[in-house]
């Protein structure tokens, strides 16, 4: 059952540069339960969105099979979406991403949805470059399910019905760095100055963009001993610093103090901005990226903001060489068929 | 023994090791053949493994332009001493077996019943060529020059298909014709009987081509205008694929641009590339995948959602020996039930039958089109036989006004004339509603397209009444499918027998002929072939018009009988089943033998094939 | 409107929201009829959600002991706001619609036809508690009170059903009394009509249990001996594993070493669970997986695994509604056809249809000894109506002296006896040959397991008679499985009349009832229910014995029909179906309705449920 | 189909401790190319049980589907054998594992088989810790199906056919260490010296002991371009110095320089014996083989021998606590079946 918001519309709302106001940027009203931070993500996506301009029908949202993978229904109602099956939104994307290079592509997910039955999915979406916004929505459980340990579960974590957990947990953020994602970035439902910028920037990545999101399970994984509830990850959160995204047609405003801001420059010309980076390690590079991430996690912190930047992606579609001058699908007969008179030629190849 | 001479009518086998190179020596000899205008058949029969086992490569010829498999094996060409004892028990009595007598023969090969001819092979190819290598391949070229002068096959033949093989590496053709001629030039000085074999110049084959099904499918892949590829590798569908990327290449690459009209992805496993397809179709490209049956098992649920969600794909299974990895070099037509039932639920899916390379290239670019306008998977069901041996066919045929039949689309403009769109409205009353494309309009036709339950406007809903009226709406469109799938061939204008032949696919070759057999013991049968499923209204009516149906099939199950008898409440009693499923190609001796013992009108006669 | 009282037999509907306590309360509501020793059904209809959305609760009070669903709902009691529309509108015409009436109700809401019941429920527990929590939780309490007042369900009964409950949480008793007293005087005080329904206890229940098919399968592979699950989260199934290792907690740990006997994994996805299972059994354990139709879509290459290697396991699948996600939190029984045949190529596997959770038990252990008789996997097909609602059942029985049939197992004292051990070699004609435990002895008795064609010594092979052999044997198998599989449940000694009902699983409830209905209305049936898949020779003779039979499911496709016919040629014309697949459990209404139309023996009556 | 060795025995052949010849650990004649990387590593393994002194039918061995999945045929002949599924050995050797816990279990597999199709698998098997040997039989392609690329082909390198590689590898070592591998090992198919110590190491390992063994396709991958062929391997490989493993009851001897040799102690008490070790980096400490991988990587060099080894592994039997008395299928009914008075007082809980 989805619930519409009234689609009265104030006429002073303000709007964005597209002529857009906020309210086409939202959704469906969610049906997730109160407190859980996957809306506060939905919130994030619709807000990043509308600043940066992108009109809502240029965006394709796909999602797997969990709490997290309804969300798409509460976000950009005027964008295509696509509920898969559980795990295998990545090979939807990847398809769907293949025909239309007009059209941005958010990919949302859980952690049971990636890191269990689409781990080998994910695994080669990251490998492939897809060009994305990828977002796991993580829980450290099963919520749609009722609440079982999902595989990004802490070693000892405890669940609301008492289970501890004595598997290793994977490490979103590590893992993709690893398999050479070129943008990795984690943050928490909870801080929503950290998140939308990462968004933001992440839709500017012309590549695979990553984002791990920790987003606490109000109504089963919320509870004391749990390390996917809010407390838990308030109390061992390690942002690396805000983040600003500048596009391209905006100044770069320095009114932060010397030496502790970066630019980094995307590939339209637009900017991210760091501010008070952690001075001992760099985002660009990948050795020192996951040095920091094995430290935060040898002391059990967790790192947010963005982990690691690649500046010349290469995406899917690129090392195709896919022709981007129409969306395949637009491609008629005649451009597609070779005709009759080629056929004569191949039909001669086997005489 | 015959005692006068039998004009192409034999078959030769060829026994080698796989890895040797023996392949495209034996294509050669087939083709040669086919040159010469002769209807000729060449089965690879290949082991599942890449170096050093048995292999083998039936080549029939047959002046009835019979194409199906002949058991009998009139002239035994065997170079591999691990599979000689079976090779040689195989021969027929009266026939020949060709050796390499470099070594003398142990006796246990001795069979009093059948002939021996020694070519010293290795002897040969050790005094002509210094290399390894050369020494293998032209051990090769030699026995085929050795058939040469057995069957009086055409020499200039050769020196054109060698000269259309070796272009741009001319040098290569001397070597091969010297070799050839050395076979010829050995029986020539060694054999002075008359062999009763022998090949003579048609019309047959002429303008036929002579080529795989996969190929064909790759190629109406390309024209029926499909820009997405997504596969993961197994055997016998590979080559689908790679005969798609080959003219792609070709094809597909915008000249001034240097960009490709077309994207292919070799996906981590099949679940993954029907994902893909999915993705792309939906997203509004033609896309398809090829696999065989592993691949469908892994693919049921992505299926279920295509159905469900309505989501046009296609698919071509190649069909191989299961269970499960079974024998993956061999050939069956046992995808049938999970292909047309695949997913759990209340599920069924159209399928399509060639039987020929040129209906593995029609079938292929119409099964885009029918996966646009039903909107649902259609799955090709062809089979290793098919796909990976070399037919006669006809040649492939394009017309160049034809467009592509995108199906039900609202585009922009026609979405700002709607008040409001719903996906999953029946609007023409045929079951089958109309999609958008992502991206189409700033306001208008998005919609969520979900495996979950929906109404007419795709929304969520848990609702049994919508619920129903959406499964009921999914039946409707499969009536209308009947319509637009293709229909039937029928063998007889009007129906002239109780009795009837029903098949599909590769069983076709083996039944034309078997209708022939039959006929020539007195019982005469109509016929039909089926191409694909849902079955339309001729083919109930034919059925019904018949008191008892022979359905050919090559699976234990009786798998397309299980479709008749579910979809249309047939009498299983009346349709009944002629089986082969061992893997090799059926035969026509079999379906006339079989038919011979169960059709009523049988007359106390023996079949004499 | 009724003008006299009616004992024991109404319909209660309750409309809640989800995550607000209310499953309990209404539970308790059903429970405490069943202690009155009064049959009782209870169904959860619940979204796919977690927190906030409608779901309802319907309770059938029985007298006749009929435990299917019934239309018409005789009492409602709604305290959701959000479903008050369509609740009103469920009402039965002369029912009773019972709502909060703290705030007054919007004329919208009011229906001429049917008379209401307003409770403040909300200022009292506003009144009575200052917690949010408690206000929420005694709210439906305090409804229930009510509902104990206007029925006459007996006070005491709830004392001892909280006693249970908080068995070592005592302090919770008192509060809960005391809401519940709360509901019964607030009728007391304000209701001074006659309730037109009430209770009176009778002896029914007694000694029955009113448990879910669920737990009754994991309390079954506790006492069938499975030592390994392995399994995926996904609706209704996930309690099944959940009971299993509650109670494998509970009485498999070794109370000495404190290891345990058992071990349960968790697994990635679908698949891996099943290869844990095949893995396991392998092994020479008995293991199980739990899913749902999403599940055995992906399970569909494993399944074919273990068919062609001849692996036990046992695979319990609670249906849904299909196709794709479809209605996860809705009953159908739609996956008949996909397990019967699952995986591609040529395949059958053994189904085993539960009816009651004491069958739930049963048929879960039996599957166990089965699995390893047939050395096959089997699938025992339940629903989520059978899984997750609770059920009046017979108790659980278990012979203390009962062994496990371990089925053919060469031990090393066999294998010592033993000349040339063939893992695939069919020794008893029985087509099932006998397998060994991995590590059973030094020299003899090792194998490869394999899903390539294997030969009698499981030798990998290529060889087309061979495999005919093969896997013509596993035909044998599967005749010997119809001696092995439990017998149907015939309804009458001898057959009275030429038509007859035919149906498994949950349809039995509403069958039984439509049975009666339609003796009423003079139309009498053989009936049969069937437990197992290949059927036996007992329901092939009887369906030989009919002209006509009803076949009644819960899918769209008639899939148990397809089994039938495609497995014993029956003709398709005399197996008449009656579906019902809209998600909800099916009613006698439904059944005698369509047969009514349908039988030719149909007098002109109607039908008077 | 398998040819089987001539049974004759020489009476003279050298025997183990346990009295078995080398020929009762070697299996059916192989039927892969002559060449082929994979059938050395079969040798390694029957060298390694050989001299591990296992008894041949205590070893289980499972495989899913390539020419590396037929090597099992191919080694201990009279141990019980599962050619399983393509990609899904690692979920069936986990319940064989959970079943009996007096068998030693070896998966065997390829790189397509745990890159691609099993990615997921292995990840999962990683993370649970089965106490089992994991070999990839590594060869960059795809041997079976003629020579396609597999997930672990370098960027850029060519296979026979002629098309060059455009994706990411996935690095099976780095991968493993990642997701928390107790015993990572890298080898190659030419260096028995070095991997049949490693197999017994691994042999002795309880929990997960990862081999990942580049082993060349000489009919597919074996030409100039290729970075899984022979030469380039030899090249490019960076062993780690040779290691020994010394069981429990032999004496160590220390015949090497010292501050050169390290022992590891083993949970059986045996030793692994690490020679002229890279100085800076310790095969103990997860961030340091973590660093000397990625080092290694970044120089195009490839890393062999012990790369990580935790000393105190937990496995999944043991975390599951299930009993090893007797292997779960000796039990009885009487032993597992709870009985007709627990199931009263089980059917009074539902009165
Ligand atoms: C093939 C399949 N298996 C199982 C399920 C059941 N299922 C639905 S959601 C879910 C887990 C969701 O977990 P996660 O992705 O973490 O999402 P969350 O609900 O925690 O946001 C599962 C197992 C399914 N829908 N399909
Ligand atoms: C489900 C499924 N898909 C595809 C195949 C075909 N197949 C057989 S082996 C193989 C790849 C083997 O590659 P790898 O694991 O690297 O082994 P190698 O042959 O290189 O040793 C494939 C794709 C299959 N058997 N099953
Ligand atoms: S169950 Fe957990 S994840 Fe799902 S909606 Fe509720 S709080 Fe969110
Ligand atoms: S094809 Fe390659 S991997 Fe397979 S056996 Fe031959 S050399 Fe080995
Ligand atoms: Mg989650
Ligand atoms: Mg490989």
């Amino acid at each position: 059952m989805t619930y519409l918001r009234p689609t009265f519309k104030h006429p002073d709302l303000p709007k964005n540069s597209l002529g857009y106001t906020f309210k086409d940027y939202e959704g469906g009203l969610s049906t997730l339960c109160a407190g859980c931070g996957h809306d506060s993500i939905s919130a994030a996506i619709v807000e990043a969105c509308f600043r940066q301009n992108i009109a809502p029908h240029k965006v394709a949202k796909l999602s797997g099979i969990g709490c997290s993978s309804k969300t798409p229904t509460y976000f950009l109602g005027n964008s295509h979406g696509f509920n898969s099956v559980h795990g295998r939104m990545p090979s939807v994307a990847t398809g769907a991403s293949l025909v239309n290079q007009d059209l941005m592509y958010f990919g949302v997910s859980g952690d049971g949805d990636s890191a269990s039955i689409g781990m080998g999915q994910f695994v080669h979406a990251v490998r492939r470059n897809i060009n994305m916004v990828y977002i796991v929505m993580n829980n450290g459980c099963y919520g749609l399910t009722k609440g079982q340990d999902s595989a990004t579960a802490d070693v000892g974590s405890k669940s609301k019905a008492g289970s501890v957990n004595i598997f290793q947990p994977i490490d979103f953020a590590g893992l993709a760095l690893e398999l050479g994602a070129g943008f990795v970035a984690q943050s928490f439902s909870g801080d929503k100055t950290q998140l939308i910028p990462l968004i933001e920037a992440a839709m500017n990545y012309k590549g695979f963009a990553f984002i791990n999101v920790i987003s606490p399970c109000v109504t089963f994984n919320n509870n004391v001993g749990s390390t996917k509830a809010y407390d838990y990850v308030r109390q061992h959160i390690d942002a690396t610093g805000t983040i600003d995204f500048v596009p391209t047609h905006n100044e770069i405003v320095a009114d932060y103090k010397e030496g502790t801001q970066t630019n980094i420059k995307m590939h339209d010309g637009s900017y991210l901005q760091f501010n008070k980076l952690d001075t001992d390690w760099n985002p660009l590079e990948r050795d020192s990226s996951f040095a920091a991430l094995q430290k935060a996690r040898n002391s059990q912190e967790i790192l947010t903001g963005l982990i690691y930047f690649e500046q010349n992606p290469t995406d899917l579609n690129t090392m195709l060489n896919t022709t981007n001058e129409k969306p395949l699908h637009q491609f008629s007969a005649n451009e597609l068929s070779p005709g009759s008179a080629k056929l004569a030629e191949v039909n001669d190849d086997f005489r | 023994m015959a005692s006068s001479v039998i004009v192409n009518d034999f078959v030769v086998k060829f026994a080698n090791v796989n890895g040797t190179g023996s392949a495209s020596a034996n294509y050669l000899f087939a083709k040669a053949i086919f040159r010469m205008g002769i209807p000729v058949t060449a089965k690879n029969i290949f082991p599942s493994n890449i170096q050093g086992l048995p292999t083998w490569y039936e080549v029939r010829v047959s002046d009835k332009a019979y194409y199906g498999r002949r058991e009998g094996i009139d002239v035994m060409v065997c170079v591999n001493p691990q599979s000689m004892m079976q090779d040689v028990k195989s021969v027929k009595t009266g026939g020949y077996f060709i050796y390499d007598n470099t070594k003398k023969l142990h006796p246990s090969f001795v069979r009093e019943d059948i002939n021996y001819i020694g070519i010293p092979l290795m002897e040969m190819c050790n005094r002509e060529y210094a290399d390894p290598r050369q020494r293998q391949l032209f051990k090769n070229i030699i026995y085929v020059g050795a058939l040469t002068e057995l069957l009086h096959i055409e020499f200039n033949v050769y020196e054109d298909l060698f000269a259309d093989q070796f272009k741009g590496k001319e040098k290569l053709i001397a070597p091969n014709i010297q070799a050839l001629q050395l076979g010829i030039n050995y029986i020539k000085e060694n054999f002075n009987h008359t062999f009763p074999f022998t090949t003579e110049r048609r019309e047959y084959t002429k303008n036929k081509i002579m080529v795989d099904g996969n190929t064909a499918c790759g190629l109406g892949a390309i024209y029926g205008g499909a820009t997405v590829a997504a596969w993961y590798p197994i055997t016998p569908s590979t080559s689908v694929v790679e005969a798609f990327e080959k003219y792609a290449k070709k094809y597909r690459v915008d000249p001034e641009t240097g960009k490709n009209k077309y994207a292919i992805v070799q996906a981590e496993d099949e679940l993954a590339a029907l994902g893909m397809v999915i993705g792309a179709t939906w997203n509004g490209a033609r896309a398809f995948t090829a696999t065989s049956g592993p691949g469908v098992s892994l693919m049921n649920e992505f299926l279920g959602l295509a159905y469900f969600a309505e989501i046009p794909a296609v698919l071509i299974d190649v069909q191989r020996t299961g269970p499960s990895t079974g024998m993956p070099t061999r050939t069956q037509q046992s995808d049938i039930l999970i292909s047309a039932y695949a997913s759990h639920g209340d599920t069924k899916h159209v399928l399509l039958f060639p039987s020929t390379p040129k209906e593995c290239f029609e079938l292929t670019a119409a099964a885009f089109d029918l996966s646009e306008q039903l909107q649902t998977p259609i799955i090709l069901l062809t089979d290793l036989d098919l796909g990976m041996n070399d037919h006669v066919s006809d040649p492939f045929e394009w017309d160049d006004d034809r467009k592509y039949d995108r199906g039900k689309v609202y585009h922009a403009e026609d979405l700002e004339k709607i008040e409001k769109f719903g996906r999953y409205l029946d609007i023409d009353g045929d079951g089958i509603p109309y999609r958008t494309y992502p991206g189409a309009h700033p306001k208008k036709g998005a919609f969520f397209t979900r495996g979950t339950s929906h109404n007419e406007y795709a929304g969520y809903t848990e609702d049994g009444a919508d619920y129903t009226r959406n499964v009921e709406r999914l039946l409707v469109k499969f009536e209308t499918a009947k319509k637009l799938v293709p229909k039937p061939d029928f063998y007889q204008k009007s129906n002239k027998s109780d009795e009837a032949m029903l098949f599909f696919g590769t069983s076709m070759y083996p039944a034309e002929e078997a209708l022939d057999v039959l006929k020539e013991n007195g019982i005469e049968l109509d016929a039909v072939r089926i191409k694909a499923f849902p079955f339309n209204d001729d083919i109930v009516e034919f059925i019904n018009a018949h008191e008892k149906v022979y359905v050919i099939e090559q699976n234990r199950d009786a798998q397309l009988k299980t479709l008749l008898v579910t979809e249309h409440g047939f009498d299983p009693a009346k349709l009944v089943s002629i089986l082969n499923y061992d893997g090799m190609p059926m035969t026509a001796e079999q379906i006339s033998k079989a038919i011979l013992e169960k059709s009523k009108s049988t007359i106390a006669k023996t079949v004499n094939n």
